[in-house]
């Protein structure tokens, strides 16, 4: 029997627990002729703004010893423009969006959720609290408990729609702050969003990327992504999204197991266009070989402390429910 | 047209059909300490995907092998190396890359051997070298009529490894029955190698070779002095009416501002390949963005380029 | 003409800027057959408890991604068995001893720092306010910028020697902790100490190390380092040591440039012995080919914000200083 | 002793002389389905500073080469790896390895050809398996007085891949005239290319392969039951007076633990080797750490073993 890698929680509906991490697979269009994006258990665009962002000056990206670090600084085409050409295109191609949400104050985030709240085939927000490559906005809210309550408070209200909450891991106290995104009304919490790292290119003496440092991703940053999951999912009562580093069917079952209900795939996908659906595929083996029929009776097995959400079976949920624009093949 | 779907662009599995470093041949053989060592490897691969339809200026991402075969950098190669088509024979199925040895992924390619089998993403860059009016790169210079190539002066300049896209460019324009001059600029006579291909290629209509270093066969200079005397000779071109000229370069950054302020200067048409690090190679993770004169302020070298007009480039000191 | 690498700072004076990273290199000896331990710029040992302390359960190491996790618990013989029979054949070998000192409470770190203080041979203590591998102690004191405080006053008062305290990555905020143990009168800062991480053995559905989470060391950790070390070199006063994945003489060289006045080099000598001899003398042929004169004029260099302590020449040095055990072939 | 300086430790470039992939030979070929294609190797390193003086039981640290050639994992391997000496040559100056192919080190070593050199530490450990009194491991149960060689009976019990050092060990054992039987295990037929080299010893006084399935020329079950066998018939081993039996083991943790319970119980001596992840090789970073009966309760297996008497090995519950 195929095992089960459905997965339903927080108001999501996913054919497979694997989806993409923001600003790896821009508005799923890049990837269309390198993917099928409807076989992808959700997609997360990258982050959008109320208004367009330039982004930061180039270099932007660095190779590091098993990882990359990446200074975009949230370049986008703003609100109007993903409502008008790129939401419309990603919904009909069938996978569920979520949409990834930045701002420059509280106001910039709730305005944002507003218009997005009605928009057709939003199937859930993320709230980019922890971007590291960004003046204002990004890490500045999301690395004090405080002033991440009152931005998820603000969002809360201004949506109707599943809110997901994205983690800096650059805090001392990642579980303590989740609680307080959960506290101001978060649907489910993902993480980690980059490390902050640097390099220097020691033949100019200067920092390699303009702004200094960067975020840090891949596989370098994986164990530190799980040890976060594991507490977070040991602190919280929502449902985690894990992700980090994810490069195998083998590391997406290790955040699994730590307590995340879904993965998100990041810079695998850069190397790898199809690592989401392979991802899914490696997990199914598994399952296969373990003799597990279902990918939700992984949560949390290796965390004694576990108190997260957990997913449900996709056929146990309301049929109603699954109004969140995603096509299913079950 | 913004955002591209990448419909066109084949991912698979490449055989490798040839892996060779380039060695100095002939008189500048041994002759090389002057120069810090520079390798150059020909990398030829079965793509008969890629090989059918590639325009020249495009480039493939390729995967490297695992590991940094000097054990130099623990965790490199990771990301994909973007490498630009050197040359395609699409009756063979075949392309080729020329590339320096620079770093761990260049270094892995190198260690190659015929057989071995490497994951390739391409034809990409959604603005080629634009040989006719259909190449145009998106966000181009308006107005402008492209000349028919057949009465066409095309000057090519090439800097060290930038050489390696003219190769195909100069072949796709020579079929086209422009004029093509190639002007090739290298550090050094052991650098001469990556001249070697262009004196292979059928009817071009001059190729001037300037080194940095004095070395018999060659001009001492740089190659942008090659370019500005062509340009300062251009009305009469050694009295043959060049008809339409226009300038494509390839090159280190300097090289390619300085070919971008002589060919405003001439008022001649130029286009200029760009290089930037790059993550997804197709236009995702918006990594390679390169700093224009116009509205928004980035674009991609992957998707927008990597071939632009060279007064699109911003060449503002801020970005050395 | 060879480049200089000697560089004096904090009391302390190091024929190369290069030492061994605590807990990595034993107590010297260890290597003693696979490198020469005078040709290095400082030997810093593993950590010494005032009573033996047992170590965790194994497994204990966990290769990662361009790195390693691991779990050791500052196993080690206790103060007594250090000073009788580690300390002096390591002293005898000629390099600088720099111990590395941990507790359980303030009282500890203050009487394995006065027993020290006379010791002879002991060139500086580090104190270990960071090991995220046991649960007193570490981290307990390190996360927390008034217990760090507290802690090292309480060594301060107990020691003459130079006082280096070695801070956590596992927090907010690590330039607010530096600021907070140089006002206690840390004489230097060194970081980073590893990052908590953790593994899954997906087989057995279980953490791989006995206490869930480990610390993560290596290539991959370099670009947190570094990035953190140029916080701190533009926060604090004293000087600064560097440390997180340094491989090669280059990633030295970049941690210098950064603001570190002196770099330690840790999971790089499992792999290669001679790695705290090499890379010195790579930093060398750096120094050479652009034609710096001495390593000092590196420090900094990348940092606009650059305001720790600076090393000086050795020979600008009262040589009546250099009482600290180090013979010195200049 | 405590702390080793390993003063006496060699450190250096061994070429590989020999490297290839252990096939099931003879009837068993062709038959391998039942077993999950675990795979082998043998690596031949020159390697004369080794060679000359390695004792059973010792092992090298090997740097593998860069890069996991099956590309599962990024910036793996990183550390060295322990692998067991399975013969040496002093005349010939080489040492022979003998592997299991299961993560990317082994995969890395596994693609080495002949003429590769590898970065090789060794030998290593302070506790071999003791053939004389004089190689009794520092921790040993103390009291006993080493039976001579000579008028010895030695078990050597292998599992799986676990036989690799126990072919030196016997050896050495026959060489000092000792009586020496061979119990192997192994899962499948597939598996009984690592008894082969056991075939090749001259003057082994035994050798008994016991596979989980049932296989022709071997006994079905585990290697342990062989043992329990062989003790009970101990008294008058097959009418021969054994004189002293001396027990040594090598497999996975549960066999060993089986073996240690058995060989207590028939009060005969054991000495086992055991498995840890090693990051430094040295007692330098204290990551081997195995638990024991003693105190303080941890010894390092780098340092004090692989080889520990089996009574001193803590096989509690808690440490599966
Ligand atoms: C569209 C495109 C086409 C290219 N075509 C060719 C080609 O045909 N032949 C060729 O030799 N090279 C070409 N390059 C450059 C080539 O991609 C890099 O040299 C290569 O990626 C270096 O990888 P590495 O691992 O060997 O070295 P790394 O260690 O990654 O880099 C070595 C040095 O090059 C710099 N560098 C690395 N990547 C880039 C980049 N993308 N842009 C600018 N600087 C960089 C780094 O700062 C470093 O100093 C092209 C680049 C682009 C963007
Ligand atoms: C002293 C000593 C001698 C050894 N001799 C041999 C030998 O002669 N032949 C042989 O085939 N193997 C031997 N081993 C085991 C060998 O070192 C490991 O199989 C090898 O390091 C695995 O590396 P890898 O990269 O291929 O796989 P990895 O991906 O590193 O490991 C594969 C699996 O093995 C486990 N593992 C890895 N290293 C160890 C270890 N040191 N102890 C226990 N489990 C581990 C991991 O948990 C993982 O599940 C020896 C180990 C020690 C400590
Ligand atoms: C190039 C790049 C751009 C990113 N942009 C965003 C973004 O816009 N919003 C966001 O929440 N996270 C962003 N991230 C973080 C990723 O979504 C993810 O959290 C992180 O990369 C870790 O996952 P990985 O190791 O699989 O890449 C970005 C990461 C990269 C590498
Ligand atoms: C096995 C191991 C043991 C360590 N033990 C100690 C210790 O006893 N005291 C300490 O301050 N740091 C200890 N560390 C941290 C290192 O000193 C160093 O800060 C860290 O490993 C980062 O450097 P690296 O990446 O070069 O290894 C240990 C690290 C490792 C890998
Ligand atoms: S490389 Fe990702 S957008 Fe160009
Ligand atoms: S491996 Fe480091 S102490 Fe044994």
């Amino acid at each position: 029997m195929r095992p089960d890698l459905g997965v339903a929680f927080a108001g999501l509906r996913m054919k497979t627990p694997v989806m993409t991490a923001s600003g790896t697979f821009g508005y799923g269009r890049e990837y269309a002729g390198l993917v099928n994006l409807s076989a992808i258990g959700a997609i997360v665009v990258k982050g959008v703004s109320l208004e367009p962002w330039e982004g930061n000056r180039p270099p932007r990206i660095i190779e590091t010893a098993s990882g990359m670090l990446n200074s975009i600084g949230l370049e986008n085409p703003g609100l109007e423009r993903f409502l008008e050409a790129d939401l419309p295109w990603l919904v009909s191609s069938g996978a569920p969006v979520i949409v990834n949400v930045v701002g420059r104050t509280p106001t910039e985030y709730r305005e944002v959720a507003r218009a997005l709240d009605g928009a057709p085939g939003v199937a859930a927000l993320e709230a980019n609290i922890s971007c590291p490559n960004v003046e204002e906005g990004g890490l500045a809210f999301g690395a004090d408990p405080e002033a991440a309550y009152g931005l998820v408070a603000a969002m809360r209200e201004a949506t109707s729609l599943p809110l997901i909450v994205k983690l800096t891991p650059n805090v001392t106290d990642v579980a303590g702050l989740a609680k307080r995104v959960v506290d101001a009304g978060a649907d489910a919490v993902s993480l980690i969003n980059t490390l902050v790292g640097m390099a220097i290119d020691v033949e100019s003496g200067r920092a390699v990327l303009a702004r200094g440092t960067g975020g840090l991703s891949g596989p370098a940053v994986k164990p530190v992504a799980l040890a976060m999951v594991y507490r977070v999912a040991a602190a919280v009562s929502v449902p985690v999204i894990g992700m980090g580093g994810i490069w195998t069917g083998r590391d997406a079952v290790e955040f699994l197991m730590a307590g995340a209900s879904a993965v998100a795939v990041g810079t695998a996908t850069f190397v790898d266009p199809s690592a989401p659906v392979r991802i899914a595929g490696e997990i199914a083996e598994f399952l296969a070989r373990r003799g597990y029929g279902w990918v939700g009776d992984l949560v949390g097995v290796a965390n004694p402390g576990f108190r997260a959400g957990r997913p449900s079976r996709l056929a146990d949920e309301d049929p109603v429910r699954n109004n969140q624009g995603g096509t299913l093949d079950d | 047209m913004g955002v591209s779907d990448n419909k066109g662009t084949w991912r698979g599995r490449a055989e490798v059909t040839d892996s060779r470093r380039l060695a100095p041949s002939g008189p500048a053989a041994g002759y090389s300490e002057s120069n810090q060592a520079r390798s150059y490897h020909r990398l030829g691969l079965k793509a008969p995907e890629v090989a059918g339809r590639v325009r020249p200026g495009q480039f493939l991402h390729v995967l490297c092998p695992p590991g940094d075969p000097r054990g130099h950098s623990p965790g490199r190669p990771l990301l994909r190396r973007p490498l630009s088509v050197h040359d395609a024979d699409p009756q063979a199925g075949t392309v080729e890359m020329l590339f320096e040895v620079r770093g761990p992924g260049t270094a892995a390619l190198a260690a190659t051997l015929p057989g071995d089998v490497l994951d390739v993403v391409g034809p990409l860059g959604g603005g080629c070298f634009p040989v006719s009016g259909d190449d145009r790169p998106s966000g181009a210079t308006a107005g402008r009529t492209p000349p028919e190539p057949r009465s066409l002066t095309a000057i090519l300049v090439g800097g060290g490894v930038g050489l390696a896209p003219l190769l195909l460019l100069a072949r796709v324009l020579g079929t086209a029955r422009a004029r093509v001059r190639v002007l090739a600029g290298v550090a050094s006579r052991a650098d001469l190698v990556l001249v070697e291909p262009f004196y292979a290629l059928p009817g071009l209509s001059g190729l001037v070779v300037a080194t940095e270093e004095r070395t018999a066969g060659a001009e001492p200079g740089l190659v942008a002095d090659l370019l500005a005397r062509e340009l300062s000779e251009l009305p009469g071109l050694r009295g043959v009416d060049p008809g339409p000229v226009v300038v494509y370069a390839c090159g280190p950054r300097p090289m390619l501002r300085e070919v971008s302020r002589l060919a405003r200067g001439a008022g001649v048409e130029a286009w200029v390949s760009v290089e930037e690090r790059m993550a997804c190679g197709v236009g995702a993770c918006r990594g390679c963005a390169v700093r224009t004169t116009g509205r928004p302020p980035y674009r991609l070298v992957c998707r927008d380029g990597p071939v632009f007009a060279a007064g699109e480039i911003d060449w503002g000191g801020a970005e050395p």
